[in-house]
């Protein structure tokens, strides 16, 4: 295995640009070479050397994919991550945007926070947060609707507006609060947020589970109610056991999304169980 | 001691014609300043907060504080929603929260209003000068 | 007096060009068929808060110097940028705006146009779900029914009504107007029309449904031709002279946009009400929208701006389009500056990207969120900005302005306006349109030639003139660098 | 500046050259007899092809509706950009390019000549900004004219010759290059979301009918002496069954030509080509077609080949582009023009696999292959909407190489396939017949004297391609066919070197062309236009038209009219 450490040169105030720190790129690189990859600090070209310290930790295998750890705050470094299909990220401290984007396997793990877009249009592997993340965590590009189509997401704090939107597959899991527009458009898979769901969660969404186990302030007049149920399954092994309203939708697009409300936290929507 | 009356709304900024010529005057003019320092409130809160128009209020919100004028509106009624037109003023409350938009937050903010009218409503310099220091 | 015919406003998006301006002495004294803004820009825009010299900040203070040396300040300063902000853009014009994108690229820097902070949201949803649109004619010749929905044609677009929607007369649709007109007629004279209009513009009471608490099912209007709703969170102006007025409770648009959704295609709902609104009431308006021949919708800043912003639009863009499975209809963003929709549309073909373009790394990038100059100033992540015909510092959230003010500024205006006081280098301009000619974009895309009434005080350029040099600098300092 | 091309294997069909190693001596921007040996600058060609620079008479470039396109759509660009250079703009592709990189994808396959076919007269400024925007080559543009109310109104009561003059102003006012018509009569009906059915179908309101309107313009075209024919996108394009109309389109001017003529241009003629009852009995028209245009000469038409690729539709035709959005589900935009036009944009992903996607790739080929002479059908992917036209090098392998087409037909849907008449036709296009299809064949159509050729006074605008026809059978090396028609070795562009191995050298500015028609009576209809102007339209008149300075290099063609 080859493990490499990154230490920030300095505090980044510029936009930094390094879609090299990914295990692919550096696996089988020798230290140098890593140092001598391309990057961008603002508008100016630099290599990775002049803004990280690179140091070679271990290199006995060159058969296994490289783990990166990077020590220190990188909000400003962009596109970390991205397309990854193999080994491991691991960022101790907060991560810009893009982190992870495109990504097919592997594992990026963040003790701290990201800023918006990370996981964007993943189609394998895993992504966890242990701070809170950005807006648009796992949402396709702009004017794209190509959402998430595989892999995991796990955020424990809390993220922002449209998480998941249009998205296919995989399974993202936030144990703090969510943002407005939870799986806006989304087709598939399935997004579950322990905590509290800022409004319009599921809307226009097709197919696919959302799972809010706190506050929800509204459901949108266009979901229908379907039951209750005593319990909702997140994925093998993880179940939560508390009554959930469960609401289908989005009418406006003919979705058959499955929208599920704990009751407990929300006395508001006792409104719809004379429907049931 | 009494307490303050405090007042809890929903802000909005947005255009008015008296800015919008304002604007075109210049944005030191008179018509300009006087035209965005001002906030419009429904009179039955302004009733309830025990201002007159022309009083001086405070709008708070979790971003800043600002002193502007109170002005009765004339779209009334609309209950706990007050405006201020956009402008320096309007920005020291506003949320800059993008949302990964590129858009800060100008309609919608939660804020309080209370009567201030010992304190003056800062003419363009002095503000200027008190939130940015240059000028 | 020599009278100029046609001249276009450059005020707001309605972009009006029957203006006719009276020249005298090389002044502009009078102003006929204009608005209250449009007077005030042609009759004020010379007045004492003109700047008349390039000036440099020395010791804190702003002062005099010749054009040549503020140029070649300004060029420094962003030659040397490493994430320059270029900002403006909406109030000058396309040729105006295409220097200024050359000189982005050419120093690798972030350039935005106003359109980030009032239509960016529509625009972001117009890239999601497509936009079925058309010509502001076409509203007048044929649309019998006109929303307008969290906009305030009545202040920031003060002829729209009348010059394109349902005070028009179009060929197939006849003016709402006259039926107003006519009333009065009646009761004055000729020569007193005029007023009379202006009185009962003022007075006359709308059919306002009670406010929200008290709402109740109305019976809705079955008036003959033209109709006129107006959606909004407060009673506007614009809302007093329509034929109906929904009032919706503030951040519940959305929610009133997707129900609608719901209703037009005959679906039931299982509320009550919806932002504050009784269905019933809602599905009388659904009715009037899917049974007219030709709708239009008009939404602004009250849309954008509110909670939900981009997917508010994205629910009204949807909303119109599944209409046209039943019927004609159109929507329209009410665009504010009289260009910012020529800097969308120059942007886009020369970058691909209607706005918050990055050249950092040498080609077109586009996020807003992440490319955007506000998110780019509350990241902290500029050294330089040089702004153009706009006043950022009036209009950006206090934080956002405070990291602008702190790094070196650029500023190009004719005015003395807020973000010039704090600038380093502080270029004046000639007003297009008024002094300087050009082309400007409608709110419906059309171009139309801005034209140059007057000359400019001696000394004062173009915007385009003074980017020109600018970007001539930029290059000559480069080159240098190069050699060295 | 003097350019001598030595030694290349030349193919200039206008002059009747085929395949002839000579030496083209260029002088001043034109191909002159001979030049100073020693002062000019020398490109040896030897073992090249030289042809001249390659022309599209059907290419959506500009305009509103492109950048309305452009703007739609961030994700067709995001993966495929182009940095700055010392030379040359930024910009971004893929199927809608920003205007500095199209001029560029042009240049570097050897394209000098561009026609924007649909530009909407109420903003013709725009079209001719983009344009004058777009370096390199030379363009024109067509303002779409078959739904103007004008003309309806005059064709209507029989008022030919005042529909003329009005035609002839708008040509000056718009800066425009031909007479365009788009589901003529069915956009005006789209005004008010209806379409005409076919075309003897009235359009609503106006007592007219697409046939009028086709025979009117035709007429019109012809008193106008316009260098090209009238430019018709047919009614019902994209529905299957279709080819009946576009028969009936042809058939309804036959009696308008002489002397052999063309009078009629129909382009992307694939998209009018369908046969069936529905998408499910949907199947190819080709035949008809190519046996109607056989027997003709009255017709000249352009492929609309498809391309398997995500690509952006955008056509004038609303209804059209309508029913697409419906079909496909994707983001939809729609631009009606007041008493002029309309617009859509369908974003649009042709499929190998899909029985339609894979029938419409067969039948651009069966036309192009099965239509004998190929002065009468020329090449073109109407782009955006076929596909974008840096696809032009697989076009031109498919037509040489009948072992190229089978590699693909083995890939598509196997439904489509044995449907196809591909298999049956064995024709495969020489090199002289490629220059004919994508560029004497285009110029002539067009009428431009001066381009699609290499004899004395023709533009210089050349394209040197790294194959050679002496030693190599494009039939089976159609890959390196591809190759070099990807990067032309050199492109010349009126006489100086702007790309050299597929790399843009220099970024120079293209003239815009424009018909400054003379009609004999000077229209008089300023008056009356003025007074209809207000009932018509939402700007005042004299800021209706595109003055000169629009133009970043204007170059006017002064036509004589016949009224």
């Amino acid at each position: 295995m080859m493990l490499v450490n990154l230490y920030p040169l300095k505090e980044f105030k510029l936009p930094v640009v390094a879609e090299c720190i990914n295990p692919d790129i550096f696996q089988g690189k020798k230290p140098k070479e890593i140092e001598g990859l391309e990057v961008w600090e603002g508008n100016k070209q630099k290599r990775l050397g002049e803004l990280f310290k690179v140091e070679v930790a271990k290199e006995e295998s060159v058969s296994e994919a490289a783990v990166i750890t990077i020590h220190g705050d990188v909000s400003h470094v962009k596109r970390i991550g991205v397309g990854m299909k193999g080994g491991e990220i691991v960022v101790k401290g907060d991560a810009g945007m893009h982190l992870g984007e495109e990504m097919s396997g592997g594992k990026i793990t963040v003790y701290g926070n990201v800023l918006g877009w990370a996981g964007s249009m993943m189609k394998g592997g895993t992504i966890e947060i242990h701070g809170n993340a950005g807006d648009y965590l796992g949402a396709p590009y702009r004017g794209s609707t190509e959402g998430m189509k595989g892999g995991k997401i796990i955020v424990h704090g809390n993220v922002g507006n449209e998480v998941g939107a249009h998205m296919k597959k995989g399974l993202i899991k936030i144990y703090g609060n969510a943002g407005q527009f939870v799986g806006f458009r989304m087709h598939g898979g399935t997004i579950y947020v322990q905590k509290d769901c800022g409004g319009r969660g599921g809307a226009c969404m097709t197919d696919g589970t959302i799972v809010v186990g706190g506050f929800l302030e509204s459901v949108l007049p266009t979901f229908t109610i379907e039951g209750l149920r005593k319990r909702v399954k997140i994925e093998e092994g993880e179940v939560v056991e508390a009554p959930f309203y469960l609401f289908l939708g989005d009418l406006t697009e003919n979705g058959r999304g499955r929208l599920f409300v704990a009751k407990e936290p929300n006395p508001h929507l006792g409104y719809y169980e004379k429907f049931l | 001691m009494e307490e303050k009356p405090k007042l809890k709304v929903t802000l909005l900024t947005g255009r008015t014609i008296e800015q919008g010529v304002g604007k075109e005057w210049g944005k030191s003019s008179k018509e300009y300043v006087e035209s965005v320092s001002v906030c419009y409130m429904d009179p039955e809160d302004m009733k309830r907060l025990g201002v007159k128009d022309g009083t001086n209020i405070q709008v708070s919100t979790a971003f800043g504080s600002v002193v502007v004028k109170a002005v009765k509106s004339l779209r009334a009624p609309h209950p706990g929603v007050v405006f201020i037109p956009y402008g320096p003023w309007a920005n020291v409350v506003v949320d800059p929260e993008t949302h990964s938009i590129g858009m800060p937050s100008f309609k919608g903010i939660p804020a309080t209003v209370e009567p201030a009218p010992d304190k003056p409503v800062l003419g363009l310099k002095e503000l200027l000068k008190t939130v940015f220091r240059k000028g | 007096m020599p009278v100029v015919k046609a001249v276009t406003c450059p005020v707001c998006g309605s972009l009006c060009d029957d203006i006719e301006l009276t020249v005298e002495n090389g002044r502009i004294v009078k102003v006929k068929n204009g608005c209250a803004m449009c007077e005030a820009k042609f009759l004020g825009y010379c007045g004492e808060h003109r700047v008349l010299k390039p000036m440099i900040r020395k010791n804190g203070g702003l002062v005099k110097t010749t054009l040549k040396e503020a140029v070649r300040r300004a060029a420094e300063i962003l030659a040397e940028a490493n994430y320059p902000v270029l900002y403006g853009w909406s109030s000058t014009s396309c040729e105006a705006i295409s220097v200024g994108i050359e000189l982005a690229e050419e120093v690798g820097g972030v350039i935005d146009n106003t359109s980030v902070v009032c239509h960016g949201p529509s625009i972001l949803s117009i890239q999601n779900v497509g936009i079925p649109s058309c010509t502001l004619g076409q509203i007048r010749h044929r649309a019998d029914l006109i929303v307008y929905w969290g906009s305030n044609p009545w202040s920031a677009h003060p002829r729209h009504i009348e010059r394109y929607t349902a005070f028009a007369e179009g060929r197939f649709e006849k003016s709402a107007w006259r039926s107003y007109v006519n009333k009065v007629k009646a009761l004055v004279g000729r020569k007193k029309l005029q007023s009379a209009i202006k009185r009962l513009f003022v007075k006359k009471p709308a059919p306002v449904p009670p406010p929200i608490s008290e709402y109740k099912p109305y019976p809705f209007i079955t008036k003959e031709g033209r109709k006129l709703i107006v959606i909004d969170v407060r009673r506007t102006k614009s809302a007093e002279i329509a034929d109906y007025f929904v009032q919706v409770e503030p951040n519940k648009d959305y929610e009133l946009l997707q129900a609608f959704r719901m209703l037009i295609r005959d679906q039931e709902l299982e509320v009550d009400r919806v932002a504050g609104v009784p269905v019933e009431y809602l599905e009388e308006v659904a009715d009037v929208m899917v049974s007219c021949d030709f709708g239009a919708l008009f939404f602004g800043l009250g849309l954008t701006m509110s909670s939900g912003k981009l997917r508010n639009i994205d629910a009204a863009l949807s909303l119109v389009r599944d209409l046209n499975m039943r019927t004609k209809f159109i929507i329209m963003p009410m665009r504010g500056h009289f260009n910012v929709t020529g800097a969308n549309i120059v942007f886009t073909w020369q970058t691909g990207y209607p706005y918050a373009v990055d050249f950092s790394l040498g080609y077109p990038r586009y996020n807003p969120g992440e490319t955007s100059v506000v998110d780019v100033l509350l990241r902290k992540e500029s050294d330089a900005a040089i702004i153009v015909a706009s006043d950022p510092v009036s209009s950006f959230p206090r934080k956002a302005a405070e990291h602008l003010v702190k790094n070196p500024l650029i500023v190009i205006d004719p005015h003395m306006n807020v973000t010039a006081q704090m600038a380093d280098v502080l270029i004046p301009s000639a007003f297009v349109g008024i002094e300087a000619s050009g082309t400007a974009y409608r709110m419906d895309h059309v171009p139309i030639p801005l034209k140059k009434v007057v000359n400019p005080p001696k000394g004062i350029h173009p915007d385009e003139e003074i980017l020109r040099r600018i970007l001539k600098e930029v290059r000559r300092i480069k080159k240098k660098e190069e050699a060295a | 500046m003097e350019l001598l091309i030595k030694n290349g294997l030349v193919y200039d069909p206008i002059n009747g050259v085929n395949e002839e190693k000579m030496d083209i001596a260029v002088k001043d921007g034109k191909i002159v007899e001979k030049v100073n040996e020693r002062r000019a600058k020398k490109i040896d060609a030897s073992g090249m092809i030289v042809m001249p620079g390659g022309i599209d008479i059907h290419s959506h470039i500009a305009g509103g509706k492109v950048n309305s396109g452009r703007l739609l759509r961030p994700e067709d660009h995001f993966k495929d950009f182009e940095r700055k250079t010392a030379v040359t703009r930024s910009g971004v592709g893929y199927s809608i390019p920003s205007t500095f990189t199209t001029g560029y994808r042009y240049a570097r396959m050897g394209w000098t000549t561009v026609m924007d076919p649909a530009m909407p007269p109420l903003e013709a400024k725009h079209t001719h900004e983009e344009l004058s925007d777009t370096p390199i080559i030379d363009k024109a543009s067509y303002p779409l004219l078959g739904d103007w109310w004008f003309v309806l109104e005059y064709l209507r009561d029989g008022k030919i010759e005042e529909c003329a003059r009005h035609v002839a102003w708008m040509i000056k006012a718009t800066k425009g290059y031909a007479i365009k018509l788009v589901n003529p009569g069915g956009l005006e009906a789209w005004g008010f979301g209806r379409n005409v059915k076919n075309i003897d179908d009235p359009v609503p309101y106006f007592g007219i009918t697409p046939r009028e309107i086709i025979r009117g313009l035709c007429r019109v075209n012809k008193l106008l002496n316009l260098p090209h024919t009238i430019h018709v996108h047919t009614n019902n394009l994209g529905k299957p069954g279709n080819y009946v109309t576009a028969l009936e389109t042809m058939k309804c001017v036959e009696d308008l030509a002489e002397d052999g003529k063309p009078v009629i241009h129909i382009t992307h003629c694939q998209f009018s080509a369908f046969k069936g009852d529905d998408w499910r009995t949907f199947e190819s028209g080709a035949e008809e077609i190519a046996n109607y245009v056989n027997a003709h000469s009255h017709v000249t038409m352009d492929m609309g080949q498809v391309i398997f690729t995500d690509t952006t539709t955008m056509t004038a035709d609303g209804p059209f582009q309508y029913i697409l959005y419906t079909l496909s589900g994707n983001k939809w935009v729609n631009h009606d023009v007041e008493t002029e036009t309309s617009a859509g944009i369908v974003p649009f992903h042709y499929r190998r696999r899909s029985y339609v996607h894979a029938t419409q790739w067969s039948i651009g080929l069966e036309l192009a292959l099965l239509i004998k002479d190929p002065w009468k059908i020329l090449m073109t992917t109407d782009h955006p909407n076929g596909g974008p036209f840096i696809a032009y090098p697989r076009i031109v392998a498919w037509l040489m190489s009948r072992k190229a087409r089978e590699a693909t037909l083995k890939k598509i849907n196997s439904k489509a396939r044995s449907r196809s008449l591909l298999p049956t036709i064995d024709r495969e296009l020489s090199f002289y017949e490629i220059a004919i299809v994508t560029r004497a064949g285009q110029a002539k159509a067009l009428g431009l004297k001066n381009k699609g050729h290499l004899g004395i006074g023709a533009d210089a605008d050349i394209a040197i391609y790294k194959f050679n026809s002496e030693t190599m059978d494009p039939s089976k090396k159609y890959k390196a066919v591809r190759r070099a028609f990807k990067r032309a070795a050199y492109t010349i562009k009126s006489g100086q070197v702007v790309v050299k191995d597929g790399e843009v050298l220099k970024h120079v500015d293209g003239a815009t062309m424009w018909l400054d028609v003379k009609t004999s009576e000077e229209a008089k209809i300023t008056e009356e236009m003025k007074r209809r102007f207000k009932d018509y339209w939402t700007v005042e008149f004299e800021n209706y038209p595109v003055s000169e300075d629009y133009l970043a290099i204007s170059q006017p063609t002064t036509v004589k009219a016949d009224v």
